[in-house]
């Protein structure tokens, strides 16, 4: 199945070439992700934000897929998306305001770890609940569609939110609408717990899509070029009014779900370990300085360099002030209800009142 | 000024909407070519094209997840959903994300949908075509509640909610679709949000209501007229943004409040209305406070008329109230 | 994609052959069908009957599928299953009883009708909601499993059923599971005016099969002995532990979707004219005369029968009492909850003071 | 007699009915191998096997749609859903299939599912791991309601729960899932539906509470003594049964009443309780009701302190009721 929606893709699609000179950017936005990842885990295990959700293992295919997209491209992320992120030149400090919901934090406090918005990015406000930002990416495509705008939108989630309410909503819809779209899964083979296997019986998520009539193409995930190509492709389909495409990016979830998941209740180390011999960052690396590309040491500067920059972005983001304490009950609308604007008085004279402190 | 039926003025406001601005589409089950199981869309997909009046497959959750996405790209969705008793399975595209999406990405993704769905019994509809789960909906924030109880207002209201920014839950009662008619201004006219109608003044007793069971009250202080009873009617039209001022005016006036809905009682939005008169009135009240509503039963097929309140009930509740000293 | 998942299909399981001794019986049961359809849509125009849902076209899928089914196992019907319930021995006179919401219905008049409930002939409570019974039979089909019950469950559902949340719920679990269920599309080309092709982009719905990992089945529904297979395959496999299949049976809904439908709208008389052409009833008719298994008098004859019988049972419908007043407020819990109890008895105080009348 | 967390009285109370019913069975996300993302399922895989504690693919649907089935076929399924504000995929089967099969079928399919669901803020889990909804399912008429406050009511309601012939959903409170200990009795006993737990003994004012609420109500209460305040603290543990008589007995004793729950205030189960009290001790009242909730936003991450109700809040509404005369 999955064979059969691959060639359906091969056979269309002109896809450009990977832009080969721009692969230390690339590898450096992957060392960037990976880096900010080992020190949000430490920041959480210090208190100091206070969940975080890791990407270790899908920063190829994160970063692959956000340089194959145009700017002007609308992202519906699910949460683990940091690496895209970076890719769409949202800065380290920003995503650390976020984790800590200070006043700089876009989101205003209002949200968890790692459940951006960036308006001007296009990166749309992730949720929780798996797989709602599916049929919302469709949407979005039907009316970018209508408007002629020669954009596509893109939408990611895990193997898990191939069996939510959504995955089938949107794909369906998304066919029967031709919207310019690209699904792309991250098959991390878990939802917390429940291991790839367990999740549907289908060989592949891939070979979905052909439930919607849609191409479905298996990827390497952990091979930034094959990603790269994967979405191309998809996008240059979708631009021609051809419709959309499943991607789905094997990779592996090399850390826990999140902060909260003990992953060795359920996975044996061993597996990860395996899994980790094909490290999509080390994998590059080692590409990178067998090619002379790089050399060891401008390797170690690039990894040093970055540190340092996360290490700044931490700082400044803790030293912003936090969250104004009435904040909270704005943009529920577009302007206040009586009703609200009652509560947020009680609330605020409960301050002054000296009964809550702020 | 046209008479027209409740549904017909629901129609007339898509179309004034449709044709002034391009941004606005309809989308839902059968709105196209069928023009709606209810003809509310009758007429407007050979009008304004399959682009912008769109059959859907069966989904709810396609519905309102895609309407969702048109929304953040800037168009004003209208998303039909053929029954109200169907809206659930895009509860969580509704409850979970649109109603929080101006909110948790900090005001920067403002989600502009109207969800408009026929609610009610009366219709013989049974358990899933006569359900009226409003407090669902009010309880959620985030979600402005309209529910229009005349045709002048289902238009001005509907053209109000597709020029609004926030998310509108628009429940049409289809019990009275049909079954009055009234003057409608031709053109664009707006009845804004908040502000409640009172349809009938009097000095003894408030009975609010809304929808649907506007009619049956207006018939209930009627009656009630008759029997030296001088009722106070008022029709609430929005229970998101809702009108206090003119709730607690109206009792602070009659000291005695008749709260109705035919939504099951308990948990419903008449408990709303008595706990913010129970705060805020405290002091004008005069009489417990009643309600007249349906049975915390499923809404039932044959004995739907037991099921429903009706004039008699109301005026029953309200007749208790304004004797009491 | 559908050839696929049909020979998938043909591979596997022992089906037993068609019972040929029973033909007549079952073309007098698709006879009861049509009978029973034309006098509702006359009771519901005359008044004496609120609603109705006409089957007309689907006979052979219903009944090739109930005579291919144990009495043992249990059905998740949709709405237009009144041929289904004929073959499960459910009497004129009980489907009229809940047509008319009398003390005779089962559901005891709360339901519109057509939204059946036959506890003894493991016939499940159908509702309106559309697709909700379809992981209801999977979860049925589980717990027969872990009970050892040699039965399978199997759940009707239309085209349009095909988008619902629970069809996509409903074979995930059930390919996960390998429970003993049968997915039984009826196509009847049609989901109230949306045509089967602006349904979904994938060519059959039988090869919607493949997402879950199952096979998936297309048989021409106006053949009653092809279902009948199909249904005894499906069984068999699910039986010997083998899990579920996805069956669809093409067929033509000649009528409205209901009474409250006009199909004028939205689709031309031609395309019904043409559908006639495979009416299954008539079908069977001309084989069966053409076989002179039945002669054009003994034919009249069962015609005449049936509609005798079915004009008694409206008559000894019409002529049982209404639901008992307050009736309404029973069967919301088990025991009444204090507040259902106190509800009550101000109803029937209001009636009991003349302020209601029943 | 064990001292156990709410969520190990929890774990003790699936055990018992695991062990003592072969028809008892527990599915959802992570509950088998990874014994639940809060470890309420903990063991009882191992215990119990696959067959019965049973991992499910990601779908809520899925999770109720099947329990659904199984219950319909006479198991005792009790399915697990991850966080409250995760049902919303299942408010479909829950609304309009759990809560009506019984009264649509006239009897015929009982449908007994438990839905367990932990509930509630105070976790630092923003809008997406902190809400409270429980309105949403005591307005929907056909389901039980149950929210325990510590661990001895959370085993014995849990198994009344498995035992009922009803849906029934269980809301647990994860913010005190461990944060207190209490003595739990081992083995299966039974607290009933329908009785509410008059937690502190009070003359001067009614504090009605339950869930995660109940322990901060308390603390206002003794709070209030040293004030000189005598306020009761009613814990009502069911939502639906609803003890009235019990809320009616001790505001015709206070002839004052606070409801405090942290769901958003509108339409909330408070209005609920407000309406009872506005309609049925009406002339015992001697101040208005007040209400002490989570406010009408969605629910903040960096700010839910503020959005909670806390000990003070609830003193502060309390010392004003409890001041008017
Ligand atoms: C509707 C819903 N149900 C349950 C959860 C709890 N939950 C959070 S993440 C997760 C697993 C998601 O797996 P997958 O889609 O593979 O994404 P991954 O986390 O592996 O990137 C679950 C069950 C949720 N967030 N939303
Ligand atoms: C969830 C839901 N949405 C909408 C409806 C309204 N509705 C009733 S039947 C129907 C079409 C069903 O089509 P299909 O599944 O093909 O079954 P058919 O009626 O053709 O047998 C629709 C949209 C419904 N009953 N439930
Ligand atoms: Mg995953
Ligand atoms: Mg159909």
């Amino acid at each position: 199945m999955a064979k059969a929606a691959t060639s359906k893709t091969g056979s269309q699609g002109s896809a450009d070439s990977f832009p080969e000179d721009r692969i230390v950017e690339i590898y450096r936005t992957e060392v960037l992700a990976r880096v900010m990842d080992e020190r949000c885990l430490t920041l959480q295990r210090q208190g100091r934000i206070g969940f975080y959700v890791p990407l270790a293992g899908q920063e190829a295919a994160q970063i692959g897929s956000g340089y194959a997209l145009d700017p002007s491209d609308w992202i519906f992320p699910a949460y683990r998306e940091l690496g895209l992120a970076l890719v769409r030149g949202i800065r380290a400090k920003s995503l650390i305001d976020q984790f800590i919901g200070n006043s700089a934090d876009l989101t205003k406090g209002r949200q968890m770890p790692n459940h951006y918005a960036f308006r001007e990015q296009r990166f749309v406000s992730a949720s929780s609940p798996i797989g709602t930002q599916i049929t919302q990416a469709v949407g979005a495509a039907m009316a970018a569609k209508k408007r002629q705008d020669p954009i596509v939108t893109i939408t990611f989630f895990g193997d898990g939110a191939t069996s939510s309410n959504d995955f089938h909503a949107g794909l369906n819809f998304a066919g029967v609408f031709a919207a310019p779209t690209i699904f792309f899964c991250q098959n991390n083979g878990w939802a917390i717990s429940l291991p790839r296997e367990k999740q549907t019986l289908s060989p592949t998520l891939a070979g979905k899509a052909d439930a919607y009539g849609l191409p479905g193409v298996v990827v390497d995930g952990n091979d930034v070029r094959a990603v790269y190509r994967a979405v191309r492709e998809a996008r240059a389909r979708a631009i021609a009014g051809d419709g959309p495409t499943l991607i789905e990016a094997q990779v592996y979830r090399f850390g826990p779900h999140s902060t909260s998941d003990d992953p060795s209740r359920y996975r044996p180390e061993e597996a990860v370990r395996k899994a980790r011999e094909h490290d999509p960052v080390l994998l590059l690396q080692s590409e990178l300085i067998r090619n002379r590309i790089l050399t060891k040491d401008s390797d170690s500067k690039i990894w040093e360099e970055l540190k340092a920059e996360v290490a700044r972005a931490i700082e400044a983001a803790e030293n912003t002030p936090a969250v104004e304490p009435l904040s909270f009950f704005d943009d529920v609308f577009a302007q206040p209800t009586p009703t609200l604007e009652e509560q947020r008085a009680s609330f605020d004279q409960l301050l002054r009142e000296g009964v809550l402190r702020p | 000024m046209t008479e027209l039926t409740l549904v017909q003025a629901v129609n007339r406001g898509l179309r004034v909407a449709l044709s002034s601005d391009p941004d606005v589409l309809i989308l839902g089950e059968d709105v196209g070519v069928n023009g709606g199981v209810f003809r509310a869309t009758e007429g407007l997909q050979k009008e304004f094209g399959p682009e912008r009046v769109i059959d859907t497959p069966l989904s709810e959750t396609g519905i309102i997840g895609t309407a969702i996405g048109m929304a953040l790209y800037g168009l004003k969705p209208v998303a039909e959903i053929q029954f109200m008793d169907f809206i659930y399975p895009a509860f969580d595209q509704i409850v979970s994300e649109l109603a929080k999406m101006r909110y948790r990405s900090g005001g920067q993704y403002p989600c502009h949908v109207v969800v408009r769905a026929p609610y009610g019994g009366g219709i013989r509809g049974g358990l899933y075509h006569s359900q009226s789960t409003e407090a669902y909906f009010a309880h959620t924030a985030g979600l402005k509640v309209v529910i229009p109880s005349n045709p002048a207002d289902a238009k001005g209201l509907l053209l109000t909610a597709i020029h609004d920014e926030d998310p509108v839950i628009f429940l049409e009662p289809k019990r009275i679709y049909r079954s009055l008619t009234g003057e409608v201004a031709d053109g664009d006219y707006r009845v804004p949000f908040g502000k409640a109608n009172v349809v009938v003044e009097g000095t003894d007793v408030s009975l609010f209501a809304y929808g649907a069971m506007v009619p049956p009250t207006v018939e209930a202080a009627q009656a009630l007229l008759s029997e030296g009873i001088s009722a106070e009617v008022v029709d609430l039209r929005t229970l998101v943004p809702l009108d206090e001022k003119a709730i607690l005016a109206s009792v602070e006036k009659t000291g005695r409040a008749v709260v109705v809905h035919e939504a099951a009682r308990f948990c419903g939005f008449g408990g709303e209305l008595s706990a913010i008169l129970a705060e805020k009135a405290f002091y004008s009240l005069k009489a417990p406070i009643a309600r007249v509503t349906g049975y915390d039963t499923p809404f039932p097929y044959a004995l739907e008329n037991s099921y429903l309140p009706n004039p008699a009930r109301i005026a029953h509740a309200a007749r208790a109230a304004a004797r009491t000293q």
